[in-house]
């Protein structure tokens, strides 16, 4: 039982990790800023579940847990919220997926809602 | 050998880049915010003193036995509150400034200061 | 902005060195407050900037000498880490060892700022409360506009009914910070936390409310008098736990004398004293925000009139 | 597995930074500064994990708020300044800071 635990919380860690490091590749080489944004706001609250679950399954301990279960409901709310009203503040000033980027005209499909 | 002093050399590193922008930059709010780097070196020039090699955070547990030095902690936990509050005091100087003079740019300051005389 | 992240990277570099408590500091006060401060005072000077480097080979060469100097200067500093340190000889020792029969407070970083250097501390609160005085004083403005009130909240309605999720959001996230404050401030004895930290973190709370709701309908609800009476009522507390030791018997602010039994004078002491640290930063936080937001709003909406 | 979580968040750190240093637009800073205040709630966990101390898991939550907070008020800024450049500056969030 137990190794089955860490072995659960080992891979929650690290799909979590795998995904990370996805989001940080496309967060630099996406063309424009709502690919970013996409790439940013889909996987972010995923991570951040995966890892903080890997964590609750090595520590089965009271407060501890109680406290991760915290960050990540408030994670759940936060990170939809903050990404929600930074694409609605970019469309709002004018910042047109397809405009002023230099590198062929990629992000044209409309912008990802997260 | 020389190794084992990194940290100084961060903290030098860190501070000569918030002196600079202190006096190499003309706009009062880039100066404060110069400002800012250089206090942030002096915290953590004072955190790396008080850290002791495998000992854990000074709040005391079973198991533990070794602490870091809580000295440094508690003088840069206020410092960093003081930081704050003479931080916006700066600022608000700021704000005055500009609508004083309508600049925030030092040299601008100086030629209608001059011009007054 | 990108300052911001300095704060939050600085905070990760304090956890990493142990110093939790100063982590939760720069956690609360380097990304929140003072990011907030500095937008706003852009906001209100414009960003507008010249592209004035004036001498900057000279800056960069006196730099260079005395980075140059500083770092020959650490040739003879004890090795990070270093256990045997002169810093770590002297006082911490004692505090380390004898605070847990001295005070009875498992968060050694609360002891020493409350109780061993209680005095300290003291003067921190009351530059806080000054700085605060400050900057009412240098951004107080000169008369009430009731009459652009109405007009205030009209532009302000419509520039946030754009953002109705995080509005409702944060309306549910609010009291919890608030809650998560309080926590803070009176776990403080045990884990990481303490006055400064929770009164920074309950300034945020009303900060994101001001922001979101705008600011007449924040200053309806949180009395400004009231909160500039606050932030000198905390330095009082403090103080005057301070002479009623003294009443007692005991020294300026050695709280053994207040309880017959020490250890719980001690507890006692620490509580009320970061009570009156916990007022006082939080309400010099906000008076700070208000007086800021104000002065940006009056330039916002009636340019040419406040020069 | 902990170290090497705690690398490849700190990796992902680096990059978010390296976004918010080039990033044409305001927005994008904004975007990469967001990301790098989650994955510094998931640093400090698993630092704490690392070290053995989940006192730390505090010091994580108090990030995940004020981010948060620092973020819409980034946003509230951006805002405010756009409505006062928009006159004269449409294409404002194109400048760099």
């Amino acid at each position: 039982m137990d190794t089955f635990i860490s072995l659960v919380s080992g891979l929650c860690l690290l799909s979590g990790c795998v995904l990370a490091i996805s989001s940080g590749i496309g967060l630099l080489r996406f063309p424009d800023f709502y690919t970013r944004m996409h790439a940013v706001g889909v996987s972010d609250t995923l991570v951040t579940a995966l890892i903080l679950i890997g964590l609750m399954l090595q520590l089965p301990d009271g407060i501890v847990v109680t406290k991760l279960v915290i960050i990540l409901l408030m994670t759940l709310f936060i990170n939809p919220t903050a990404s929600h009203a930074l694409a609605k503040a970019a469309i709002q000033s004018g910042l047109v997926p397809i405009l002023n980027k230099e590198d062929e005209g990629k992000g044209e499909d409309t912008p990802s809602k997260t | 050998m020389l190794i084992g002093l990194y940290n100084y050399w961060v903290v030098v590193a860190l501070m000569m880049t918030g002196f600079y922008i202190v006096i190499a930059q003309g706009n009062l709010i880039k100066k404060i915010a110069g400002l800012i780097i250089f206090q942030t070196s002096v915290f953590i020039f004072y955190i790396s003193v008080g850290k002791v090699d495998g000992a854990t955070a000074p709040i005391v547990g079973d198991g533990f036995s070794q602490y870091s030095n809580p000295l440094p902690h508690v003088l840069i936990l206020t410092a960093i509150v003081v930081g704050i509050a003479t931080t916006a005091l700066g600022l608000a100087l700021i704000v005055r400034i500009r609508e004083a003079y309508g600049s925030i740019e030092e040299d601008e300051i100086q030629k209608k200061d001059d011009q007054a005389c | 902005m990108l300052l911001g992240v300095y704060g939050l990277l600085s905070a990760s570099f304090f956890v990493a060195m142990d110093a939790v408590d100063v982590a939760f500091t720069e956690a609360s006060v380097g990304a929140g407050i003072s990011t907030i401060l500095m937008l706003t005072t852009i906001a209100i000077t414009g960003r507008s900037e010249l592209a004035s480097h004036y001498r900057p080979t000279l800056a960069l060469i006196l730099v260079l000498i005395i980075g140059g100097l500083l770092i020959y200067g650490t040739m003879d500093m004890p090795y990070f880490g270093f256990a045997e340190a002169p810093a770590n000889l002297h006082v911490s020792p004692r505090y380390i060892h004898d605070s847990m029969q001295e005070i009875g407070v498992p968060n050694l970083v609360t002891a020493v700022l409350a109780s061993y250097r209680g005095f300290d501390t003291f003067g921190e609160v009351v530059v806080i409360f000054t700085a605060g005085v400050g900057v009412v004083v240098l951004l107080g403005l000169p008369g009430r506009r009731d009459e652009n009130d109405a007009e205030i909240e009209l532009i302000n309605t419509s520039m946030h009914e754009q953002h109705l999720v995080v509005r409702i959001v944060s309306k549910v996230l609010i009291p919890f910070i608030l809650l998560f404050a309080f926590y803070v401030q009176f776990h403080g004895d045990f884990g990481p936390g303490g006055g400064f930290q929770a009164g920074v973190i309950f300034a945020s709370a009303i900060i994101l409310y001001a922001l979101l709701f705008g600011l007449s309908t924040a200053r309806r609800i949180i009395n400004q008098p009231l909160v500039q009476l606050l932030s000198g009522v905390g330095v009082l507390v403090y103080g005057s736990v301070g002479l009623v030791s003294m009443l007692n018997g005991g020294n300026f602010l050695d709280y053994s004398v207040l309880s017959s039994d020490p250890i719980a004078g001690q507890h006692l002491g620490i509580l009320l004293i970061e009570l009156g640290v916990g007022c006082t930063v939080a309400s010099v936080m906000v008076i700070i925000f208000f007086k800021f937001a104000d002065r940006k709003e009056a330039l916002h909406y009636k340019p040419r009139e406040t020069k | 597995m902990l170290i090497i979580a705690t690398i490849a968040i700190l990796v992902v750190m680096f990059m978010a930074i390296l976004r918010g240093n080039i990033g044409p637009t305001f927005y994008d800073r904004i975007l990469a500064v967001n990301m790098f205040g989650t994955k510094t709630v998931l640093l400090i966990c698993l630092l704490g994990f690392v070290m053995g101390r989940p006192e730390f898991l505090d010091i994580a939550m108090v990030y995940a708020l004020i981010s948060f907070i620092s973020v819409i008020a980034v946003l509230h800024y951006v805002d405010s300044f756009n409505a006062k450049h928009d006159a004269h500056d449409v294409q404002h969030g194109e400048e760099d800071r």
